[in-house]
């Protein structure tokens, strides 16, 4: 991980996904918010991609960037108007306590410990990989996320279908 | 000046904390769920940082655990947004503090 | 439980907008995509010819007549002219009824042509069919031209017969016209009738049964296309309808699909018409001989300015494209006539507009006006 | 020297080898990797840009020829500077803002449609191995860019501060999520029988065995169709439907900002022409044409016919209702293409399983394809009740008597419904 390309961009596409991120902290519209998330959702995509985790990154960009952003949007338009400034609840002081507190934990934990590296660089190509893993070791996982993401979406619709009886009055 | 697994967990590190502060301190339902997702990426990247540089048996798994995160995600995502609309439509607010009672 | 109120969402198919055929506002209310209610605002384009005609001699509210529906001048001219023979008590000689007729089944072409052709851009499709349908509708305007000079508004018909008779090289060309529009015709059919799409976008929207149709006094090919056979020409017929043989096209189910069938039939029926006429049609003279009227060199005799017609009423009514057009005039004597009023069908057949929309789409609701053929100019006199 | 040779040779558009040549110059190591890129990067732009203004020209004449009519001839020779009048038009033209309009994603979102639609072009292989970014999971690069798009929509719609671009914002935003599952199952044939989705890979297997077109015409129909939703082309305009609501999500925008929105759409047909071609006609090859002729000029003209599909469904087709399409999508295209993978797999699996050599396999997965294609396609038509009662076209009743009713209408239309 050594080229200056490789560094270059981890470092741009770094501060492009925390600096986004703290945008969605600061924006004073909620719209504004979920555009510096998604900003942050290609970031990473990014960082994927310095991490050869091809398939991933354009995953993360085909549900992050193009489905879960459009959820949170139609959630916003859907919702009263007065809630959208973005702000902060009274939590504000202790959150930002616990937030820290566990940001300084994890970043200790990762500067400290001695991880096993190991000398290979990324892999070529991951796709096929993945897919032969996900039939075979981890079949079981993947049948039940398609059940799982089944049983999300009926209970999504049923939550939100106008009950019947608001037609008839 | 090599990039190495402490930078990703650094970065994977700062985002969690974001994204729990998020959470925590946004006084709109949906301001919550930004949290979440954004936690939901901070891990992301750190199974996939770990697949990229730890010794391992296969590192592939790696990769497939984040397959299986997003879609937990977008599935807890689709749930939540539903219940949004829903806090919105029974009680004609979002604001997390107003929910305080367990049953409505 | 607060339902999930959506504040109703009004939106405005304005004066000015692509698919209203002219100045006619029509204001929904919707609720998410479907129309809740559907309200019109007319008279941006009332130019009250009604008042005006007041102060003008008969022959001078001849003009007026093509102004209102200005899509077919020709059968403006004829239910005034009629209506003012009615009045006179004046026998129009043979020629000049066949020759009304021709014009006024040339016009019902042009107009049907230009009718179904903007539904088929209100569906979307681009002004392709509108451009075809043009095409044919030019040879039409360009026979009309050669007749009495005018391509749009003609002021082609008098009190007592046609202004001037068609040159002699009129009816070869018009018989080539005749010989390729079946043709034109058949390319369209094939082109629209059974395009998947016209028939999604209109089978089974705006839905309008007979009764309700007859209740709104709705004409032309809207009532036909509910299923109610009636056409002016063969229940009360002028000119020389009754010596022709044609058929009425009816359809079935009253929705928008079937009057842009019918208007596509009545085509057809009109070139039979055509057909028989240029052969039947008999000489001799094409304007009455009025009693006090003057006789102007070159032997026409056109009654004068300043004709009194005697004290009393009459109405006339012929169909037009668009349906019943009815000229109601009260003279007092003068040469003026005391009160001149049009029963436009444009303006009737809007009447259920408001009931056809409810419930359907924005989509449809522009996709049902345009299967109404509103002529605004008619609409708003 | 060595550039004029390999000018002759032929090879010279291969970006692999530009990277060398630009090394022989004495550029160090990555420098000529980057310039290479970014001279790749750079003529690709161009050919954007000029292919947009040559097609608005070619587009409007071709529609005018449909519709009788001259098309543009006054601007220049033939009317062919009309698109550079528009082009100077749109970059005169004042580009206001509307009044309480989100003035940052106002402007943001006419970039964040367009930039996504030009990068989707670095994944096409346009010759021998001139392909910008040869990345292994390409097809699904090209339906995440296809993705991106979606929330922009959202945020033109919306930023615009607009009654009618927030309905055509919302409206063309539920269709594209519902085709994009289309694209997705559709593009899942090609790649199945590829077993790669490394476009390089696609068309080296049509090259050594068949088009995929051949052995896949339903998936290639439901793509096509997705792809003219996809760039809101006929059938399915009804982003800006004129004769509805007035311009869609893009009425408040003018000047440049909406030239980006028309170039935009316009980059939007030619990747999914681009694509189809690359999955469904072979990419660049022509059966060993490509050794004489350019790869890359085999590759345009079929991109350009393929898009002669779109400019003539735009000339003649009228528009789907917004819930039709979904309808059309979601009950008719949904079912077809989830049983065309089927199919697909099982075609694959037997070919794999038992060994089957490529000429016995390829002809009857063809003809096993074309046969099941039409019978799904007809039979779930006719299931749906297309054609039947409500829907059938039928011609009028000739009548000569006055006064008769003849309303029975076909089950199904409700009165004033």
């Amino acid at each position: 991980m050594d080229e200056t390309g490789v560094v270059i961009a981890f470092w741009v596409l770094a501060i492009m996904t925390i600096g986004s991120a703290l945008g969605v902290v600061g924006a004073r519209n909620i719209i504004h918010a979920v555009v510096f998330l998604v900003a942050s959702f290609l970031g990473l995509a990014g960082l994927y991609v310095t991490l050869s985790a091809d398939f991933i990154a354009v995953a993360q960009m085909l549900i992050y960037v193009g489905a879960i952003s459009i959820l949170l949007l139609f959630a916003i338009v859907l919702t009263p108007q007065e809630n959208r400034n973005n702000s902060e609840g009274f939590l504000r002081l202790p959150a930002l306590a616990l937030a820290l507190l566990v940001g300084a934990v994890m970043i200790f934990a990762a500067v400290d410990t001695e991880w096993a590296i190991a000398d290979r660089d990324g892999f070529e190509e991951t796709a096929s990989a993945i897919g032969d893993a996900l039939l075979d070791k981890y079949a079981l996982p993947f049948e039940i996320a398609s059940v799982l993401l089944l049983v999300a979406v009926i209970g999504s619709i049923v939550l939100v279908r106008p009950e019947p009886m608001e037609e008839d009055e | 000046m090599s990039v190495d697994l402490e930078h990703y967990l650094i970065v994977s590190g700062l985002l969690f904390s974001i994204g729990l502060y998020v959470t925590l301190a946004k006084q709109s339902f949906i301001g919550v769920l930004i949290g979440i997702e954004m936690m939901f990426n901070a891990v992301n990247l750190s199974f996939i940082s770990f697949a990229r540089f730890v010794e391992s048996g296969d590192p592939i798994s790696g990769h497939v655990f984040v397959v299986f995160t997003i879609t937990v995600s977008a599935a807890e995502a689709a749930t939540a947004l539903a219940l949004a609309v829903l806090l919105y439509r029974v009680k004609g607010t979002v604001e997390v503090e107003r929910m305080d009672l367990l049953k409505w | 439980m607060t339902s999930l109120q959506s504040e109703p969402f009004v939106i405005n198919i304005g004066p000015q907008h692509p698919s209203t055929h002219g100045v006619f506002r029509l204001r929904l209310t919707m609720d998410g995509e479907k129309i809740t209610e559907a309200d019109m605002v007319m008279g941006y384009l009332h130019r009250s010819m009604e008042k005006l005609a007041e102060e003008r001699t008969y022959t001078q509210n001849i003009p007026f007549t093509d102004r209102t529906d200005y899509l077919s001048a020709m059968t403006g001219n004829l239910a005034y002219v009629l209506a003012v023979e009615r009045l006179m008590e004046v026998e129009v000689p043979e020629r000049a009824k066949w020759l009304r007729m021709i014009m006024a089944e040339l016009q019902r072409i042009a107009s049907h042509a230009m009718a179904v052709g903007i539904f088929a851009n209100d569906t979307g499709a681009w002004q392709t069919p509108v451009m075809h349908m043009f095409r044919d509708r030019e040879k039409i305007l360009d026979l009309f031209e050669m007749a009495c000079g005018a391509r749009l508004t003609l002021n082609y018909m008098r009190i007592g017969g046609v202004s001037r008779d068609i040159p002699p090289e009129w009816i070869p060309q018009a018989k080539k016209l005749l010989k390729d529009l079946p043709k034109k015709f058949a390319e369209y059919e094939d082109l629209l009738l059974t395009n998947e799409i016209i028939v999604a976008r209109s089978r089974g929207i705006g839905v309008l049964t007979p009764d309700q149709a007859i209740a709104h006094s709705v004409s032309g090919p809207m009532l036909r296309g509910s299923g109610v056979a009636w056409d002016i020409r063969k229940a009360d017929p002028y000119a020389a309808y009754d010596k022709v043989d044609f058929d009425v096209a009816v359809g079935t189910n009253g929705d928008v699909y079937d009057r842009f069938v019918v208007r596509m039939a009545e085509m057809r029926q009109s070139l039979r018409i055509l057909e028989q006429a240029l052969e039947m049609m008999p000489e001799g003279p094409v304007h009455a001989r009025l009693g006090a009227a003057t006789v102007q060199p070159g032997g026409q005799s056109i009654a004068p300015l300043a004709y009194r017609p005697p004290v009393g009423e009459a109405y006339a009514r012929i169909e037009s494209p668009r349906g019943e057009i009815g000229y109601y005039i009260v003279s007092d004597g003068s040469p003026a006539p005391f009160r001149f009023h049009i029963r436009s069908p444009s303006f009737i057949n809007l009447t259920p507009l408001a009931l056809m929309t409810v419930g359907s789409t924005v989509a449809d609701a522009v996709v049902i006006l345009g299967s109404v053929d509103i002529v605004v100019g008619e609409v708003d006199r | 020297m060595g550039l004029l040779a390999m000018l002759l040779e032929g090879e010279w558009y291969d970006f692999g080898d530009l990277a060398e040549q630009i090394e022989d110059w004495g550029a160090p190591d990555e420098a000529a990797y980057v310039l290479a890129t970014l001279v790749a990067t750079v003529v690709i732009l161009l050919w954007a840009v000029l292919s947009v203004l040559a097609f608005i020209w070619i587009e409007r004449r071709v529609v005018a020829l449909m519709q009788n009519r001259k098309g543009p001839n006054r601007v220049g020779p033939a009317g062919l500077l009309q698109p550079v009048a528009d082009a100077l038009k749109l970059l005169m033209k004042e580009a206001i803002t509307t009044a309480g309009a989100d003035r940052i994603l106002f402007w943001a979102a006419p970039i964040i449609i367009f930039v996504p639609t030009l990068a989707i072009f670095a994944i096409f292989p346009w010759g021998e191995n001139m392909v910008l970014a040869d990345l292994n999971v390409g097809v699904l690069f090209l339906l995440a860019i296809a993705g991106i798009n979606t929330p922009a929509v959202f945020l033109a719609g919306w930023s615009s501060n607009n009654k009618y671009a927030l309905l055509g914002s919302m409206r063309t935003i539920a269709m594209l999520i519902s085709y994009e599952i289309i694209q997705v199952l559709a593009l899942l044939a090609p790649v199945l029988f590829v077993s790669s989705m490394r476009m390089a890979d696609i068309v080296s297997w049509q090259e050594d065995y068949v088009w995929i077109v051949l052995i896949q015409p339903l998936g290639l129909l439901a793509y096509i169709i997705a792809g003219a939703v996809e760039m809101n082309r006929s059938p399915a305009d009804n982003a800006e439907a004129e004769s509805e609501i007035v311009a869609g999500y893009h009425t408040e925008y003018g000047g440049i900002k909406f030239g980006f929105f028309y170039q935009g759409e316009y980059l939007a047909g030619f990747a999914i022409a681009a694509a189809v071609v690359t999955l469904y006609f072979g990419g660049w090859t022509l059966f060993g044409l490509e050794e004489w002729i350019p790869g890359w000029s085999i590759f345009l003209g079929k991109l350009y016919t393929i898009f002669f599909i779109y400019i003539w469904s735009r000339g003649t087709l009228p528009r789907l209702r917004i819930d039709q399409l979904m309808g059309f999508a979601w009950k008719f295209l949904l079912p077809l293409t989830i049983a065309n993978v089927l199919i697909v797999g099982a075609e694959v699996l037997i070919w794999r399983e038992n060994e089957l050599s490529s000429w016995e396999a390829l002809p009857a997965i063809a003809v096993v394809n074309l046969a099941l294609g039409v019978v799904l396609f007809a039979g779930w038509a006719r299931f749906l009740g297309h054609g039947k009662g409500t829907q059938a076209a039928s011609g009028a009743i000739l009548t000569q008597e006055i006064g008769t009713v003849h309303f029975k209408p076909a089950v199904g239309t409700e009165a004033g419904s």
